[in-house]
């Protein structure tokens, strides 16, 4: 018994003191903070804060270089733990956005000059005669947004534009990098009437080629009680425009718009857009996986 | 000379430490998913089976088996692994950051990493001398190697494979695994 | 420099509180350990040579050097005062390990009395049958005037064993211990009668 | 005068393509083994032909059925599963009972083949496969042969080899033409030749595989026929009988899982013919060409890796 | 705090093995037969409720920089006296468990608790998470090797199930191992999608 | 005798029988000519004329401002009557210049032939290619007074003439030679003069014999003139596989030609430059091969710049079967252009109507990894590998593993079994590479 003691007791002991006085000799300081914001991470990696990965994301936030609420996949939940371990308020409510497309020019309603055959990315059918649509500035269809969203948001709908599911969206802003058309934008949820479409040609020429561009007619300009919407110059030409700021969601113009290329929608339900800033339900799940490479 | 080859071949081919032995399963899984990983584990994976087999080795040899107390070898040989881990990662961490950088993430994982304690309890099992422990551990460890860089040079080319949604990750990387000791089947027998 | 100290006592006491455990325990169950090792030996000597009433390892009585490194342990086993056969431990290496293993030896026939398994590593439901009664059975009762021999047919001479089914590697291994023993028996005791 | 607008297709360049495409290659291997199958169907008959017929059914099967549970397209139109199912059925013993034929298919397809993609994506050959599960599985059964002369039960010329005990090694003559026992695709050299002829002719396999697969056995070989005294016999009876030519000519040339790269396929074929000889000569089977393969499928995409050709032009700089 | 919840999580939704995947290595080495996988699942459960309950008693007097070392002490003891015990008393399973029984310390679902669960909570409930966790690997076991015992041996707890040419050897030998938990997880995670 | 070549590579069946033994055509003068501002690689012309302004043949209506740029001259004499955004054969939109057609043929004052050629200076030399508006006419239009203006400290010793026309269909080159050997080699003397360089190569493919017998008589008695003759493979006209099979250099990645002392020009060029010199004509007109199954009657034309694409076919008997694509240029490395209403440019080397191809199915399929792209390629890439990367949008590793080398030749398409557009992968990767550089 006393040797099993002894010697089991001595090997502890050594070794304890021996990684007491190694700890000690060798310490190497470690924010304990970003252990802390590590496991709090949502851990996609998803880049959308800019910063190659979680990691590099809590060390940002420790040296103060990035603000919570960069991280759009946490939410308001994350915001309030991570100012919780640094010990800061939270920064001032954000609302939640999602990506919408300004673009409603599917097959059927906007003219092709010819049919693209080969890979399925925008930028390369964008190579041949500025996409297989007449209409330069609209969505070219080969769905290189629904390629890069994390979070399997996007999906080609039948009439080969991209559809959005604004429940799934975390705002992460891919997609709309991605983009080489530049017709993706993230909206606040509480910006219910959107011009969908960027055609900055002469009214003419935008009706010949597709049913649902903006024509420049001014009706919703005049018609809007708030001085909202705006024809207003671009590129070379002209487009619409809403003022988020004065816009009051009365849907006016959308109802009015000849080509009904204002519209109307609410994202997201009441309920959800009461929740602002709860992580979606999809996307991460936070199964670590990315932790450990 | 003969029993080391056999030592080698065996440990490393026939009685494979992960593909028929079943040690070290969780870095084989967890880590080897890109090919400059698993270099890293593997190298630190090494490296800790190396030295914990010869200071276990010394340990069994000149304290539990002189004083009788043989049965404390789980808990004594535990214990040196635990420790040694953690002082290896506090030196590498001190005096080579990129060493720590390329290594450092893995070394936590090697205390509960069986592959170590297992090969070190089957030393003293087979009751070798420390020229065949050594040789043993290398063995072992060159077989860990080998498994390891197989396997991530397959899931690396798996990333842009087609698998079913359900298979992706861990199960194809056991079915991998799977048909891998099936291929290595073909060493049983070899003398 | 207290907080090594701190630290290393700490573990010095759980670890000594451990050590004490175990030893605890280990004093409790090692008697029950050793005598159930004991015991399942003397049940396999019974297996291997039910006749006898006490069997005694001479070993280090008849493996003098050199010797045969397949054989492992000479058990004798006496009827009364009489020597009346022999229990060889033996061990080869089979398909994929050591396969170790107890030949008994009759002096009175000059006969195998059988085999018994001990250990092996071989492949279920392959090589692994040899632990199994039938696969004794080709072995009791095999004159020793012959070594035994290996075939993959019923056996047409009294010196032949049948292989397992697509096992032939493996009783060949078990066959190779039985006639290192057989070997030394008849150079040690099958004189002695 | 102009065909309609919408007619027209606009995409990248090249508008031509070679005539040559997946399916034809699938068929050029089906022609190629065609010797090989009719050997099999004389010197095996009926119980080959059953063998041969359930696994190139169920191989079908399973593919379509694949297929359509994961929503894939083919452009085989399945004629890769037939060439795995025919292959699967060559390495086969032809007493193997039939369901075990349809075990070790379905294997091969389902779990070697398409949960890792489908065609183009899986690592291991999944003949082969299907063929070490049906080995490690049911070894009685595997390893039981039939002289397709007598009809009685004997070893293949290349266990004779091994054991060395009693039974006489049949004449070179009969393991060229295949009247001897063993798998039933695998027996006859002169078939297996014609066939893999036709496929180097028709470009579809590189020479580089089974030129240095063979090149190595027979090298090897020779070596150790005249460590043992033997003669010459000796490599060229390893190059005919058992598996290898089957192997080296069909399966070890399976696009999908062999090096894509020139120095890779002759790493893979060195390293094919080193472990065949390794394997037979001190391993505990007879026969290794399946494992050989099947390690060196192990290794390919390291191989591929790390024997990348020099880009034309990665010289030293003259400016 | 639910116990009732504490308890059930470790059965399914937090499963060692299937959802944490923990404890591969034994997992798959042992479970040639139910009665082993059983064996094991057991020696694991009895040895991590132990640990829970040492661990938790202990937490507010173990420095934080010996924690680990500590524990895995704590792990050991307990380790070493199921060897001990099992040596003594079920002799044909401490044969057919073998290196794994030592094995069992470096474990990761028991350090794994131990470090998240016990040295973070008040006894009662390490109790309910210990035994939750255990079972559900047990039960992971047992499931494991009931697949390989019944498609490898035609048997179930040594009951002969199916006549002996039909079983696939393979499933005993170490692939199988391999091609059993892949399998069961890639269906664990069709289930799973299914009902999420 | 072993024929020079390049390794990789793809053997095609080049259809040049339909046009090859036919005496080019002098093709119909349009009534209105569509000359675009920029046909070459570089900046965009800035035009000197306004709607409204009489023109005459071979009168510079386009200025080039960069020193990578090149002039553009009317077609034919007449009117301005505008400047439109038209499609054109690159792929694009660009502004042309839209000339209506008096048909009086009459030549600006500026056409005036040198007095005394043999007397010019390199400077002269390079400057009349410059104001000729002379570029590659191999398809890259590449401005050729930039590859003549002298680089300090680099000597080049051998100019090779590109005569192997390796796209199938075309065979404007191989016309040319026949017909007009002379000024090919006149064109290649004033080359050579223009960097007092000493070697001439002209190089052909062995499936176009009688054109090497033709340059044969017409450099003989001129001893640093040769004639080289390559094995009939694509892409053997390709720059660096052509320096390699003639001369055995490896062009180092990312370098010009004239690191390895060598320059390399299509036989049109030459034959342009002669004109130039002698004449005095700036580049307006070219050959045009006008053939593919989707052609009546395939023929090569000498064409007006700014013809449109419709004359020619209709010149050609118009539209045969179903048609399925028009390339303009050769269908290896062609565009493919949505309508028949656009103008010849400067290079325009031909105009190929396909049908559908009946081998083709619609979709890609998953690589068999069968390597035929990586044993076509005569870069030694591994363009399945490269797809693989670019579908990730891995475009570090991609380009790590050279993906810049591609020579955009096609011959990995072209082999893959499993038709996949490996070429498109590759060009998204260098675009974006491209754009991460510029960024
Ligand atoms: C998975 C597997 C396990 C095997 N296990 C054994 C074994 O335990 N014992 C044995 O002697 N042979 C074993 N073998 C080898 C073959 O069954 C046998 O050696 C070989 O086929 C020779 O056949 P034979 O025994 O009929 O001569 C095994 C083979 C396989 C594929
Ligand atoms: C900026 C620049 C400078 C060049 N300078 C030279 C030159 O000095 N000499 C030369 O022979 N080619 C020069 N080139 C032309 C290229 O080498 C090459 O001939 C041209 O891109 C067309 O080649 P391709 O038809 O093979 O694509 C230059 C190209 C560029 C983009
Ligand atoms: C794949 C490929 C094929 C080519 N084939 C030809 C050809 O057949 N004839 C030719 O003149 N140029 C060909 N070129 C263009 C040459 O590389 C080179 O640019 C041209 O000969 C330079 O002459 P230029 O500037 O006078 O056009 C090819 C280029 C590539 C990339
Ligand atoms: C030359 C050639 C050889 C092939 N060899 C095999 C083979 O050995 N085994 C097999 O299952 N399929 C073979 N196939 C078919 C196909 O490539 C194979 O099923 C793929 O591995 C499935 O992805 C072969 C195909 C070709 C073109
Ligand atoms: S749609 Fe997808 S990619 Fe775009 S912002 Fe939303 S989550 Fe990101
Ligand atoms: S929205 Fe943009 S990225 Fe998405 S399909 Fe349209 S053009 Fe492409
Ligand atoms: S990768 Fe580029 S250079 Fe190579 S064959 Fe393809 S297109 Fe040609
Ligand atoms: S040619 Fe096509 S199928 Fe073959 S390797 Fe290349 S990309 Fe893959
Ligand atoms: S490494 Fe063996 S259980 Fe984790």
């Amino acid at each position: 018994m006393l040797v099993a003691i002894l010697s089991l007791g001595a090997i502890g002991a050594v070794f304890g003191i021996i990684l007491g006085f190694a700890g000690k000799k060798f310490a190497v300081a470690v924010d304990p903070r970003v252990e802390a914001l590590l496991q709090i991470m949502p851990g996609a990696n998803c880049g959308a804060c800019g910063l190659p990965g979680c990691a590099a994301f809590a060390e940002a936030i420790v040296a103060g270089s990035v603000k919570p609420s960069d991280c759009a996949p946490g939410g308001a939940t994350l915001y309030e733990q991570i100012a919780a371990i640094m010990g800061t308020e939270v920064s001032a409510y954000e609302e939640r956005k999602v990506a919408q497309l300004l673009c409603q020019g599917g097959y059927g309603r906007t003219r092709m000059l010819y049919r693209y055959e080969g890979i399925k990315d925008c930028r390369a059918a964008l190579a041949n005669f500025k996409g297989p649509k007449a209409c330069d500035f609209g969505c070219v269809m080969q769905g290189s947004c629904f390629k890069v969203c994390p979070f399997g948001a996007i999906e080609m709908g039948a009439d080969g534009l991209p559809v959005i599911d604004y429940y799934r969206c975390t705002a992460c802003n891919k997609c709309v990098v991605e983009c080489p058309q530049q017709i993706l934008k993230l909206i606040g949820v509480s910006h219910l009437v959107t011009v969908r479409c960027l055609n900055t040609e002469k009214g003419k020429d935008a009706k010949a080629n597709c049913s649902v561009a903006c024509i420049k007619c001014k009706i919703c300009e005049k018609n809007c009680p708030e001085d909202a919407v705006h024809v207003v110059a671009a590129g070379e030409g002209s487009v619409a425009v809403i003022d988020v700021e004065k816009c009051t969601n009365c849907g006016i113009c959308a109802a009015k718009c000849p080509t009904k290329s204002i519209d109307m929608i609410s994202p997201l339900s009441e309920e959800v857009v009461l929740e602002i800033g709860t992580t979606p339900d999809a996307g991460c799940q936070a199964c670590g996986v990315c932790k450990t490479e | 000379m003969q029993e080391y080859v056999i030592i080698i071949i065996s440990a490393v081919l026939v009685n494979n430490i992960v593909l028929s032995q079943f040690l070290g399963i969780c870095p084989f899984l967890g880590v080897s998913k890109k090919l400059s990983a698993s270099l890293g584990m593997s190298g630190a994976v090494s490296f800790v089976l190396i030295i914990a087999s010869f200071i276990t080795w010394v340990l069994q040899t000149y304290l539990l088996t002189p004083l009788n107390i043989t049965y404390l070898q789980t808990i004594a040989f535990i214990l040196v692994i635990a420790s040694l881990v953690q002082f290896v990662e506090i030196v590498i961490k001190k005096f080579s950051p990129p060493m720590y950088k390329a290594l450092g993430i893995f070394l936590p994982l090697i205390t509960t990493n069986c592959a170590v304690l297992g090969v070190a309890i089957i030393n003293i099992q087979n009751e070798y001398s420390l020229g065949k422990v050594m040789v043993h551990s290398l063995s072992h460890a060159a077989g860990f190697t080998i498994a390891l860089l197989l396997m991530s040079g397959i899931r690396e080319r798996l990333e842009d494979a087609d698998i079913p949604e359900s298979m992706r990750g861990t199960p194809i990387a056991l079915i991998v695994a799977a048909l891998m000791s099936i291929s290595f089947l073909g060493f049983s027998g070899l003398t | 420099m207290r907080d090594i100290l701190k630290l290393g006592l700490f573990l010095l006491l759980v670890a000594g509180v451990a050590g004490a455990g175990l030893s605890y325990v280990n004093s409790l169950a090692s008697p029950l350990i050793a005598q159930q090792i004991l015991q399942n030996k003397l049940d396999s000597f019974k297996e291997v040579y039910p006749q006898s009433d006490r069997v005694v390892d001479e070993t280090a009585t008849y493996l003098t050097s050199p010797y045969d490194p397949v054989i492992k342990e000479v058990n004798v086993a006496y009827r009364g005062e009489e020597l009346v056969g022999v229990i060889y431990a033996v061990e080869t290496k089979g398909y994929s390990g050591p396969i170790a293993l107890l030949a008994g030896f009759d002096i009175a026939t000059a006969r195998i009395t059988t085999i018994k398994v001990l250990s092996q590593r071989e492949t279920p439901g392959l090589g692994a049958k040899a632990t199994e009664n039938k696969f004794y059975d080709r072995y009791k009762d095999k004159e020793i005037a012959l070594a035994l021999e290996v075939t993959k047919t019923p056996p047409l001479k009294e010196n032949q064993v049948q292989a397992i089914t697509a096992s032939t590697i493996t009783t060949k291994a078990v066959t190779k211990g039985v006639n290192a023993a057989r070997e030394h028996f008849i150079a040690h005791f099958a004189a002695a009668k | 005068m102009i065909p309609q607008k919408d007619l027209i297709v606009v995409t990248s360049a090249p508008h031509l393509h070679s005539p040559d495409n997946v399916p034809t290659a699938m068929r050029d291997v089906l022609i190629a083994l065609t010797p090989a199958l009719l050997a099999a169907l004389y010197f095996f008959r009926l119980p080959a032909l059953l063998v041969i017929l359930v696994c190139v059914i169920s191989a079908y099967a399973a593919e379509i059925v694949c297929l359509k549970i994961m929503k894939r397209e083919s452009p085989t139109r399945e004629s890769s599963a037939i060439i795995t199912g025919l292959l699967l059925a060559f390495c086969l013993p032809p007493s193997l009972p039939l369901w075990m034929a349809v075990l070790g298919t379905l294997f091969a397809i389902v779990v070697a083949k398409h949960l890792f993609g489908g065609l183009g994506q899986n690592i291991f050959n999944p003949a082969l496969i299907g063929r070490a599960f049906l080995l490690a599985s049911f070894p009685v059964a595997m390893t039981n042969w039939t002289n397709p002369l007598d009809g009685l039960t004997t070893a293949s010329p290349l266990g004779i080899m091994k054991e060395a005990g009693g039974e006489v090694l049949p004449p070179l003559g009969e393991i060229f033409l295949g009247s001897v026992s063993g798998s039933i695709g695998e027996t006859s050299a002169l078939a297996l030749l014609l066939g893999g002829a036709y496929l180097l002719y028709r470009r579809q396999i590189d020479w580089r595989i089974p030129g240095t697969f063979l090149g190595t056995v027979f090298l090897l070989t020779a070596v150790i026929g005249g460590i043992k005294g033997e003669g010459l016999w000796y490599p060229v009876y390893h190059l005919c009988a058992g598996g290898l030519l089957l192997g080296a000519f069909f399966m070890a040339t399976d696009w999908v899982t062999s090096p894509v790269t020139k120095l890779g396929r002759i790493l893979f074929g060195i390293g094919c013919g080193l472990l065949v000889v390794l394997i037979r000569t001190k391993g505990g089977y007879p026969e290794g060409v399946a494992y050989s393969i099947l390690l060196m499928n192990v290794v390919t995409p390291l191989l591929d890796r790390y024997t990348k050709a020099r880009v034309f032009g990665r010289v030293k700089s003259h400016a | 705090m639910n116990l009732k919840n504490e308890f059930t999580k470790g059965i399914v939704r937090e499963n060692p093995l299937f959802r944490l995947l923990l404890g591969m290595c034994p997992a798959l080495a042992v479970t040639t037969s139910v009665n082993n996988g059983l064996g094991m699942g057991v020696a694991v459960t009895g040895v991590l409720l132990a640990s829970n309950i040492v661990v938790s008693s202990m937490r507010k007097i173990i420095p934080p920089g010996v924690r680990i070392p500590a524990f895995i002490v704590i792990i050991a003891t307990f380790v070493t006296i199921t060897d001990m015990l099992m040596h003594a008393f079920t002799p044909a399973l401490y044969t057919s468990l073998g290196i794994f029984i030592p094995l069992i310390v470096v474990n990761c679902i028991i350090l794994g608790r131990a470090e998240s669960f016990a040295s973070r909570n008040t006894l009662l409930p390490s109790v309910i998470d210990a035994l939750g966790m255990g079972i559900g690997f047990t039960l992971a076991l047992v499931v494991v090797s009931a697949v390989r015992e019944v498609l490898g041996a035609g048997t179930f707890f040594g009951l002969q199930l199916l006549p002996e040419n039909i079983p696939a050897l393979i499933m005993i030998l170490p692939p199988g191992g391999f091609i059993a938990l892949g399998c069961l997880l890639g269906l664990m995670n069709k289930f799973q999608k299914k009902t999420a | 005798m072993k024929r020079a070549t390049f390794k990789g590579g793809i053997h095609l069946d080049g259809h040049k029988e339909l046009t090859s033994n036919l005496p080019t055509v002098v093709a119909p003068v349009p009534d209105r000519v569509y000359i675009p501002l920029s046909q070459h690689i570089g900046a965009p012309c800035v035009p000197l004329v306004v709607a409204g302004d009489e023109v005459k043949k071979g009168q510079k209506i386009g200025m080039a401002k960069a020193f990578v740029s090149a002039p553009i001259h009317a077609s034919v004499s007449g009117k301005v009557i505008g400047i439109e955004v038209m499609e054109h054969p690159g792929g694009s939109f660009v502004p042309c210049i839209i000339i209506e057609n008096d048909h009086q043929e009459t030549w600006a004052e500026t056409v005036q032939p040198a007095a005394d050629p043999a007397a010019l200076t390199p400077e002269e030399l390079c400057a009349i290619l410059l104001e000729a508006g002379i570029v590659g006419q191999g398809g890259a239009t590449f401005p050729t007074h930039v590859k003549y203006a002298p680089v300090e400290g680099k000597k080049i010793d051998t100019v090779i003439l590109n005569g192997v026309e390796c796209e199938p269909y075309l065979t404007a080159d191989h016309r040319l030679m026949l017909e007009r050997a002379e000024r090919i080699v006149a064109g290649l003397g004033y080359m050579l003069r223009s960097i007092s360089c000493t070697q001439g190569v002209i190089a052909i493919e062995e499936n176009k014999m009688d054109a090497v017998a033709v340059m044969k008589k017409a450099v003989a008695g001129q001893p640093n003139l040769r004639v080289v003759v390559l094995k009939d493979k694509y892409p053997q006209g390709s720059e660096k596989q052509l320096i390699y099979a003639c001369t055995g250099k490896e062009l180092p990645v990312g370098e010009l030609p004239l690191s390895v002392g060598v320059i390399v020009n299509n036989v049109g060029t030459a034959a342009a430059f002669a004109d130039a010199v002698e004449l005095g004509i700036p580049l307006i007109e070219r050959y045009v091969t006008v053939s593919g199954p989707g052609i009546c009657h395939p023929a090569n034309y000498l064409v007006r710049i700014g013809t449109l694409f419709s004359e020619l076919i209709k010149a050609s008997g118009g539209c045969c079967g179903e048609v399925e694509k028009i390339i303009a240029g050769g269908p290896m490395m062609g565009n493919t252009v949505f309508s028949d209403e656009l103008p010849v440019v400067k290079g325009t080397s031909g105009i190929v109507l396909l049908h559908k191809e009946p081998h083709r199915a619609q979709k890609e399929y998953p690589c068999v990894r069968c390597a035929k792209c990586i044993d076509a390629c005569p870069a030694f890439l591994e363009p399945t590998s490269l797809a693989r990367l670019a579908k990730r949008s891995a475009w570090e590793e991609a380009e790590k593993s050279d993906v810049m080398s591609c020579i955009e030749c096609s011959s990995c398409v072209y082999a893959c079994p499993a038709q996949i557009p490996l070429i498109q992968y590759i060009r998204r990767a260098k675009q974006a590479i491209l754009a991460a550089k510029a960024r």
